[in-house]
């Protein structure tokens, strides 16, 4: 089909499905009136069941922790499957090592960088953890945190060049942390099993209102998640920088990070 | 302003289609396909949302104080990861696609070409990439 | 705040089609990432803290970072010529 | 606390999660057949709690809270479980399926430190997950793991058209999984609730409304693009063909009709209530399913790639599938059901074939192959078998669920989908017959239309033996022709209507005993006219190589590969969905 058909047949199939879209917002309610019932409910409920401050974070580990269990093993899918595809080609054993062309010198980094990296790192890391730990009381939690907390691991990157970076962090640590995180995640389902409760109760004593230590069970899942998290979303950026490192001339390092 | 952002959502996802079906990178076309998704994440969040409602985290006002809907705030954040997951894993696809085939352009990769080594092969019957054109 | 969140969801329509019409993937990226960061603003605005901040580091920094990567990749590498 | 068999419930998804955490987390220290062993021991668990899952739930649906959030006031707090007995038996026959395709691919992903066995099973567990819940976003999580597993898998060979199958297939179901999570959205808005009771109850309170008519719309459409309905099935020529043959087994087998077995599930329990949904259906699954029947056999026909080939007999079949669903009857329904099972069965024996052709011919091509087939010929064997019951031999599962469809239709008076069902089902059997002739009798020397197909040189790993490969193939045929007629005909009444929420009925009709047979004649002869053509005299052979050559073109040209070309006929098809939900 030339590309100019193709165009002409999403038109018109834009055209028969624009009635029915105005339809549909029409029937809707009007943006900001109400909210569905469920989530009233829960926002009434919930505080009080489950000592916790942060509705997003209980619906997510406690009411529907079974969704962000799904979501959990999605992203390991997801991972595991980034890995397969790209060492398919470059096959499992090279990866152990930082591959360096040979005869190629190291770009000596200016004092500055590596010295604001090394500053940055922690902070980032610090504001990872803060992200991780208040996810019952303030916005975030483990996912928003383990992203932080893998995008802190680039500055060793940027800041110690590829091949230090690529010497802290070791790929099979990374599956670890991620299948461990994975694991701990799925064992908190099954772990109130033996005890007679359901998959996923939570059991443990659920702390004080807008503490820190409230919510039971959610703060082990959510540590679950962070370390999934932290360890898949490192081991993507390592699997797409190894992508660029079989080149030619490598690029700088330092200048992806705009 | 009442249909707003059900109408953004839609022209979204729209546009983001229109997008997919001109695209002539695999890179810009899954930028194409985060367009798409970000009219799913408008759609939900704007049917949850309600004037003069706080953020549904009791930590500086007290539980009861009206909140908006903190279920579509979850099902986002899961369609958060869900968005993440496949870029990386479309993106992956991309390079090694590019490596194999030379090309990031859409209408010059092809899943499965026709071939002739049978005895008695037609020409008239090939339907190969020949007879499209590059255009 | 009333007219802040109409506005918000138009820029979000626009930054949105700005990324469909760069057609240069150099270039769409600094789209994605500013269409990233116009949505977490719009989520945080719609009082979706969570969302936003998830928004913020996966669609402004994890996603673009990735695709810059993959542009990276594609133009330092010839393919090659095995199949 | 629940109660001992619902509390069986979370297990089956659980199991596999925890062992492929635990394979991911130790991937570097499993001894080479570990991941072997592990995940075919946690497939066939899953199989037998589902069945016992099954068997427990004769008496009622077994239902199950996570997290302990039972429904409080009437208002559904957590995400729940609910088990018939049909989605058990579905269950079941889905981890036993991946437990003989773990047999058939033995050590055959022995260097990916189990990472092709963690894919795999974390493809089990949504797949589990996806037959159980009954929250609508819960749905949607399993239909999205599914989705992101398959899509790595589909990949694994790396070559250029695997990728570009991949990449088609990735951007295609990534759109289906926006348009169902849009619908969610809406329906989720306007019930005030997820859980598939309560939107179903609101549903049926609401009268006509544009919203839930627009949310079906979009889950539906998303559904069938799962289950690769015309005009949705483009990407499964291309994924299903390049796919390592182990994972095309479980896709074609399972993963397919998981869509379809989702749209039945949605459209009977959860928008069932509404009059304009179900005034829409019929006309919409069994205009579709039939248009898809046939082209899907036509396409199938003209193949020379042997995976190629399964997959649009696989797009045909699921035309079959769709067309029970729409005569929205306990008969039509329940036919679909056994037809899932029975397909699955066939159709994943039939990729196995293609995989042991693979292995120790290292060739895929049906016309590359004539003859190639003599030294295996317990394999020609089981072909045949194979492409008589595709083609509805009177004999086993698959025939039992198409005589229950065509029961279903005969008696609602779908003559048109009733013929285009047996003409679809003959098709895709001439299809497979005359590659078996052609591979393993090593007949027809001089192909027709099917020479201009597209193929490609492509082999797998022979690092296993004949037998090895073989067993698992003629177990899934084996139960096919082996499982008691008996035991169905006595279950399903009750299961089907327990599936459908609707009051037990006594027994199901059957179609006409011919028309099987009708098929099976038409199978054989349009296998032997593509092996004997030269034979033929010129009569016959003129006017249909005239008939044939035309359209034929036309086709190929439609099945492009191109993602531009898809995605506008994916626009088309949700307006035509919605057009029909209209007018409705």
């Amino acid at each position: 089909m030339s590309p100019n058909a193709r165009i002409v047949l999403l038109a018109l199939a834009g055209l028969v499905l624009l009635p029915g879209a105005a339809a549909v917002i029409a029937g809707l309610p009007a943006f900001g009136s109400t909210i569905a019932q469920y989530g009233e409910r829960i926002n009434a409920v919930a505080p009080e069941a489950r000592h916790v401050a942060n509705m997003v974070s209980a619906i997510n580990f406690d009411l529907r922790g079974l969704d962000t269990l799904g979501e959990e093993f999605m992203l390991l899918a997801a991972i595991t499957g980034t890995v397969v595809l790209l060492r398919g080609r470059r096959g499992e054993g090279n990866t152990e090592r930082a591959m360096r062309r040979p005869g190629r010198a190291v770009i000596p980094r200016s004092e500055a960088v590596v010295l604001a990296c090394r500053i940055a790192g922690p902070l980032t890391a610090l504001f990872g953890l803060y992200v991780v730990l208040h996810a019952t009381v303030t916005p975030g939690g483990g996912f928003q945190g383990g992203v932080i907390l893998a995008s802190g691991t680039l500055l060793i990157y940027l800041g110690e060049g590829y091949a230090g970076w690529r010497d802290a962090i070791r790929s099979h640590w990374l599956d670890a942390l991620e299948g461990g995180g994975a694991l701990l995640f799925a064992l908190c389902g099954l772990a109130p099993m033996l005890t007679g409760a359901a998959f996923m109760q939570n059991i443990l004593p659920l702390g004080t209102f807008r503490d820190l230590f409230s919510g039971g069970l959610m703060l082990v899942e959510n540590l679950g998640v962070a370390l999934a998290v932290t360890g898949g979303f490192t081991q993507l950026f390592l699997e797409f920088m190894e992508e660029t490192r079989e080149a030619r001339e490598p690029e700088e390092p330092g200048e992806e990070s705009a | 302003m009442s249909v707003l952002p059900y109408a953004v959502a839609a022209w979204l996802f729209g546009i983001g289609l229109y997008g997919i079906a001109t695209s002539r990178n695999f890179i810009h076309l899954v930028g194409c396909l985060g367009v798409c998704q970000s009219a799913t994440y408008v759609l939900l969040l704007g049917l949850g949302y309600r004037w003069g409602s706080i953020a549904p985290i009791f930590y500086d006002h007290p539980p009861g104080t009206p909140a908006v809907d903190p279920v579509m705030q979850a099902l986002v954040l899961t369609d958060i990861v869900v968005g993440a997951t496949l870029t990386a894993l479309l993106l992956v696809l991309t390079i090694q696609a590019y490596k194999r085939g030379g090309s990031l352009d859409p209408e010059k990769l092809r899943p499965m070409r026709a071939v002739g080594q049978s005895g008695r092969d037609r020409g008239s019957n090939r339907v190969g990439d020949g007879e499209r054109k590059a255009s | 705040m009333t007219a802040i969140l109409p506005l918000l969801f138009l820029f979000a329509a626009i930054s949105g089609t700005a990324v469909v019409l760069v057609r240069d993937p150099a270039r769409q990226v600094f789209a994605i990432a500013v269409n990233g960061l116009v949505l977490a603003i719009l989520f945080d605005a719609l009082q979706a803290p969570d969302v936003a901040l998830s928004e913020l580091a996966v669609g402004t920094a994890a996603v673009p970072l990735l695709f810059l990567v993959a542009l990276m990749a594609v133009k330092t590498q010839p393919p090659e010529e095995d199949s | 606390m629940t109660a001992f068999p619902a509390a069986l419930l979370p297990l089956p998804v659980a199991i596999p999660l925890v062992i492929c955490a635990a394979m991911l987390a130790t991937a570097h220290f499993l001894p080479g057949r570990l991941p072997d062993i592990l995940a075919t021991l946690a497939a066939l668990s899953v199989a037998v709690l589902c069945g016992a899952i099954a068997v427990h739930a004769a008496d009622g649906p077994l239902v199950y809270w996570f997290g302990g959030w039972e429904p409080r006031d009437g208002v559904h707090l957590g995400i729940g479980f609910s088990v018939d007995e049909a989605s058990g038996w579905v269950a079941a026959f889905i981890g036993l399926l991946y437990a003989l395709t773990f047999v058939f691919a033995w050590g055959f992903f022995d260097r990916t430190h189990g990472h092709f066995h963690i894919l795999m099973l974390l493809f089990l567990a949504a797949m589990v997950g996806f037959c159980f819940t009954r929250d609508m976003f819960n749905l949607f999580v399993w239909f999205e793991v599914m989705s992101v597993a398959a899509f790595a898998l589909t990949a694994y060979h790396l070559a250029e058209s695997s990728l570009a199958g991949a990449i088609n297939f990735t951007v295609v179901n990534s759109l289906a999984g926006f348009l169902m999570l849009g619908g969610i959205g809406l329906i989720y808005a306007q019930t005030g609730t997820l859980d598939f009771e309560g939107i179903a109850a609101a549903v049926a309170q609401g009268g006509r409304d544009p919203v839930v008519a627009g949310a079906f719309c979009l889950v539906a459409s998303a559904l069938m693009i799962k289950g690769a309905i015309v005009p949705f099935q483009f990407w499964l020529a291309d994924a299903h063909a390049v796919a390592p043959s182990p994972v095309s087994v479980i896709f074609s087998g399972a993963m397919v009709s998981l869509g379809l077995f989702g749209l039945a599930k949605v459209s009977a329990v959860v928008f069932g209530g509404s009059d304009q949904v179900r005034h829409a259906l019929p006309a919409l699954l069994i205009g579709l399913g039939s248009f898809t029947a046939l082209l899907g056999g036509w396409m199938a026909l003209l193949q020379r790639h042997l995976k190629r080939m399964l997959a649009f007999s696989t797009i045909s079949h699921a035309g079959i599938m769709l067309t029970g669903l729409g005569a929205l009857s306990v008969n039509g329904t329940g036919g679909m059901l056994v037809y899932v099972v029975g397909h699955g069965l066939v159709k994943g024996a039939l990729f196995m074939i293609a995989g042991i052709l693979l292995a120790t011919q290292a060739s895929i091509d049906e016309i590359a192959l004539r003859g190639l087939g003599r030294g295996i010929w317990p394999a020609g064997i089981a072909m045949g078998l194979a492409g008589l019951l595709l083609c509805g031999l009177p004999l086993g599962v698959l025939d039992q669920g198409t005589r229950l469809v065509q029961g279903a239709l005969a008696q609602q008076g779908h003559g048109i989908a009733l013929a285009a069902g047996a003409i679809g089902a003959a098709l895709t059997g001439a299809a497979v017959l005359r590659a078996a002739g052609r591979i393993f009798l090593g007949l027809g020397p001089d192909p027709g239309d099917e020479a201009g197909a597209p193929s490609e040189d492509e082999r797998e790993k022979a690092n296993r033996p004949l037998w090895l490969m073989l067993a698992p193939c003629c177990v899934l045929l084996a139960l096919d022709v082996g499982v008691p007629a008996g035991l169905i005909e006595h279950a399903l009444p009750r299961a089907a209507s327990a599936f459908l929420h609707r009051p037990a009925v006594e027994t199901l009709a059957e179609g006409p005993g011919w028309l099987p047979w009708i098929s099976v004649v038409a199978a054989l002869a349009g296998a032997g006219y593509g092996l004997f053509r030269r034979r033929l005299p010129a009569l016959v052979v003129r006017p249909v190589s005239a008939t044939q050559s035309a359209p034929t073109r036309a086709l190929e040209v439609l099945h492009s590969g191109l993602i531009g070309d898809y995605v506008a006929w994916l626009g088309v098809g949700v307006a035509v969905v919605a057009g029909v939900l209209a007018l409705a």
